[in-house]
């Protein structure tokens, strides 16, 4: 049943050194604050899971949070490369960072089979890609009716599963719409789950296309609002596109990125 | 021909392979649009010829209808404008992955002869790559389950290679009759749109040759630039320069991004 | 991509003897008138698909147009069981019923497979049941990565799929809402597919846990106002609680029935 | 004790039943609800000592909050009140399969020892049944995945049965440890509520044991009704009747499926 905690309290009761953690959002509500939060609670070692690690994770990659990285797609979106992911990968600054790589369509089944209690899911993907040679939760396996052989890909059941929304409601119901991604996947896969949310309402209008999250399925709600800027909060706000574009510069430069981190995440608590 | 169908005088080498690949987009199909040039070609042959086209985004909106560029392929304009939003498994599984989509976008950081395309690394090898790229996003499953692919890259050596140094997403494999060894149900990589021409598969062979010839360009420049032989075939087609009205669609289409920054 | 059509040609148009045809809806939005054309077109040797066969599967397996069943709970729901089902199976009345049986969870993911483009799926179910016995499309899987058995049932792809809607606008698009069951799998999992709707609108209004088809989707709609009495379309008529009880009587005798089907159907064809 | 605690004088064995099944659910848990008599009992609960207790029907409705007894698991009342209306396999497969929901209430037309319930066929063999009944519906899967099951049926030697005619859903298999062997996630039947009393697992054998009379009934005619040699405890308890507020709302409850007919 989902209490209603303060960010800090939520990361420091959800979020232990060496879990397996997914922050998830495609590109709309990315929970950007929780992660911030993390970096803040200096954890360390943790297998960091998303389909499309943007900013925040190249920013908890060069703070030496993760030890791990499992994902479909890794870049700046509409700017370029991510220059503290790279930096890891390829000089082990500040530490070394395994990769577990797949595609997007691989990566979304493996959140359905984990919301789904299975150890598996099957799709047509990979074939003649050099990906299954490189990534060993890539097997093939054979259809019982067809013979026909297909793509197997293993759940994905993170510890903690943590995505941004635009409300709850007093008792920890979640709403959110617009493009959501893998949101409702992340949070029934993983053992506990965190969402932050712009606001906390009394009553939950019913909205076209909104993803409603029973308080019964989410561990933690924390009030952040602005907790997914850079990117959006559909009727909130819009995209930063600057940021993104900032961001370039300062994560390309490991003096310039840790310059930021001092100023714009530990010393920057946040009231929420 | 009227003032809006007259051949423009001044473009650049990018505009006319956007216009080049809004061409290739047929009216009342569909297709899986990448952020960048497929965005604005797609946009662009939806304010132009093909004023039906099926806008569909890998992250889940079906059918949208942005009235501006998009930042991003999740940008709010696609959720608020699409028939249908849908979650990134229905997305790949109910509407990729049955091959129900026309045409996927792709582009890379290196292509080889059978349209294979690398977007993982380049150089050194995989555990310790010279250049680590973004990955495969949602493209090896574009690649294979699209009714055909259309990729837009820019000609050059680096990009046009003999050798991939990773097989991101599949074209056509080592050649003719690949993709049903490996079960691909699409049609594979019908087009490589580039700045100097269009290279389409041999229809024997299945290797990419080069066509159709960008207004201006040569043969032998376009076998310069490419890392392969490339083959052409007798007198190559020369592509029609973005008319009037394609150029001012497309420079409003840009001004909307740069408004929006 | 849709055409608007009468629900005679479309029928005349989609659906052709030994077809295999699925009519789903789940308690709600059943589409019956277009069951009762099918019968009155006497189509013939079809194999009916449906998670939940009910009246309109019992009127048509009664006047004759199945050879074959597949489905996972065949009763009048809230009422009792079906009579001409029964006399189906139990005494090939009027002709002989093969039967291929699954629970929900079964069938789901079959319509869910159809729908992906996939052979199989993939479940946790019917293991220690006396079903996989009987039923040659359940088998076991083994799961590449853990070792642990799975059941695996085959896609499940109608030539035809029907479903009811509340609404299609003029160029074909379809949105239903309420319970939503697998409705939009079977459509996808169909070669071709008819909706028919309670009315067709200028433009669709979003709705709050609204499904919507795209045309293109869709092989026709047909216009058919009240097309899923006795059941209900949510915000246009409640279910006819009545006519299921009344149904019992007629289903449970072959005169009473054919008398109802001479009446009913053969001699009411509908304008639309 | 107030009024509304005292317990009534009289009331039916079906009314006794409904009332235990109500009980035997926790407020704040979550309940997987057929229609019939479980549905009476869970919106009992609702309205009695369990006002928070999660509905969840097969039709895809997460906690629906129905003013008045709903005439099908698909009624529109449970779409209009739930939290969400998901997809079937939704249902079934994130909510059902990974064991979220607490509670499964069952009934059936046959159940053994062991809690195996049949509500496939009686009689004959599968393909030339005696009577074919409904089939398995969401039943399976709800007795292999809920944390819990609890099975409401009549007591008769016709229903309580040595063997049944057909597995339709799994409760302790052929006894203790069956379940873990068939790697069943959920905990199986907990109890079964009938008209003459409750029976329950025995804890070393898992066969199930007369642990509750009804108020009036006794041991001999639990004996007399079940089919296979019936273990009884040692000095079994009584149930409370139910309490004159547990019949009011029931009735009433009852009363709203005759206003909507």
């Amino acid at each position: 049943m989902a209490r209603i905690l303060r960010l800090r309290e939520a990361v420091e009761e959800l979020v232990r050194d060496g879990d397996t953690v997914a922050l998830e959002g495609f590109t709309h509500l990315i929970p950007v604050a929780a992660g911030h939060e993390i970096i803040r609670q200096r954890r360390r070692d943790l297998t960091l899971v998303r389909m499309t690690p943007d900013i925040i994770y190249d920013q908890m990659i060069g703070a030496g949070c993760a030890r791990k990285l499992v994902f479909s797609w890794g870049g700046n979106p509409g700017v370029g490369s991510l220059h503290r992911f790279r930096d890891a990968i390829q000089h082990s600054w500040p530490v070394p960072l395994e990769i577990e790589e797949h595609s997007h369509a691989g990566m979304a089944n493996r959140y359905v089979a984990g919301a789904s209690g299975l150890p598996f899911a099957v799709l047509r993907g990979y074939k003649g890609t050099d990906l299954p040679a490189q990534t060993s939760t890539i097997k093939m396996i054979e259809c019982p009716f067809t013979g026909e052989e297909l793509a197997a890909v293993p759940a994905v059941n993170p510890d903690v599963g943590i995505i941004h929304a635009q409300q709850a409601d007093r008792q920890g119901n979640v709403q959110m719409w617009g493009i959501t991604g893998v949101q409702k996947e992340t949070v029934l896969a993983s053992s506990r789950s965190l969402v932050t949310v712009e606001e906390v309402v009394d009553e939950l209008t019913p909205r076209p296309g909104a993803v409603v999250l029973p308080k019964w399925a989410v561990s933690a709600v924390a009030e952040v609002p602005g907790g997914s800027h850079p990117s959006y909060a559909q009727g909130y706000y819009d995209r930063d596109n600057a940021y993104y574009q900032q961001w370039d510069p300062i994560g390309r430069d490991r003096e310039t990125f840790e310059e930021w981190l001092q100023t714009e995440v530990y010393g920057a608590e946040r009231s929420a | 021909m009227t003032a809006s169908e007259s051949t423009a005088s001044e473009f650049t080498a990018d505009e006319m392979m956007t216009v080049a690949a809004a061409r290739s987009l047929q009216d009342g199909g569909s297709c899986f649009v990448g952020i960048g040039l497929p965005s604005t070609a797609a946009n662009l042959a939806r304010r132009t010829h093909a004023p039906e086209l099926v806008l569909v985004y890998e992250s889940g909106t079906l059918g949208a209808k942005p009235d501006r560029l998009p930042l991003s392929i999740g940008d709010g304009v696609l959720a608020d404008t699409a028939d249908s939003v849908v979650s990134s498994a229905e997305i790949f599984n109910y509407w990729l992955q049955p091959g129900r989509i026309d045409v996927g976008f792709l582009g890379g950081a290196q292509v080889d002869r059978f349209g294979n395309i690398n977007t993982t690394v380049i150089g050194g090898d995989y555990r310790n790559p010279k250049v680590r790229l973004p990955g495969a996003g949602g493209a090896p499953e574009i690649a294979a389950s699209c009714k055909e692919v259309l990729i837009v890259m820019r000609a050059s050596p680096r990009n046009f290679v003999e050798q991939l140094d990773f097989v991101t997403s599949v074209g056509y494999g080592s050649g003719k009759g690949d993709r049903e060894k490996l079960g691909l149900p699409g049609g594979g990589p019908m087009k490589i749109i580039t700045d100097l021409g269009i290279l389409e598969p041999d229809p024997d062979t299945s290797e990419l040759t080069l066509t159709t010839l960008s207004p201006g360009s040569t043969a032998d420049q376009a076998r310069e630039a490419i890392g392969w032989p490339l083959q052409v075939v007798d007198a190559p087609g020369v592509q029609q320069a973005p008319t009037e009205q394609e150029l001012r669609v497309l420079r409003e289409l840009k001004a909307t991004v740069a408004e929006a920054d």
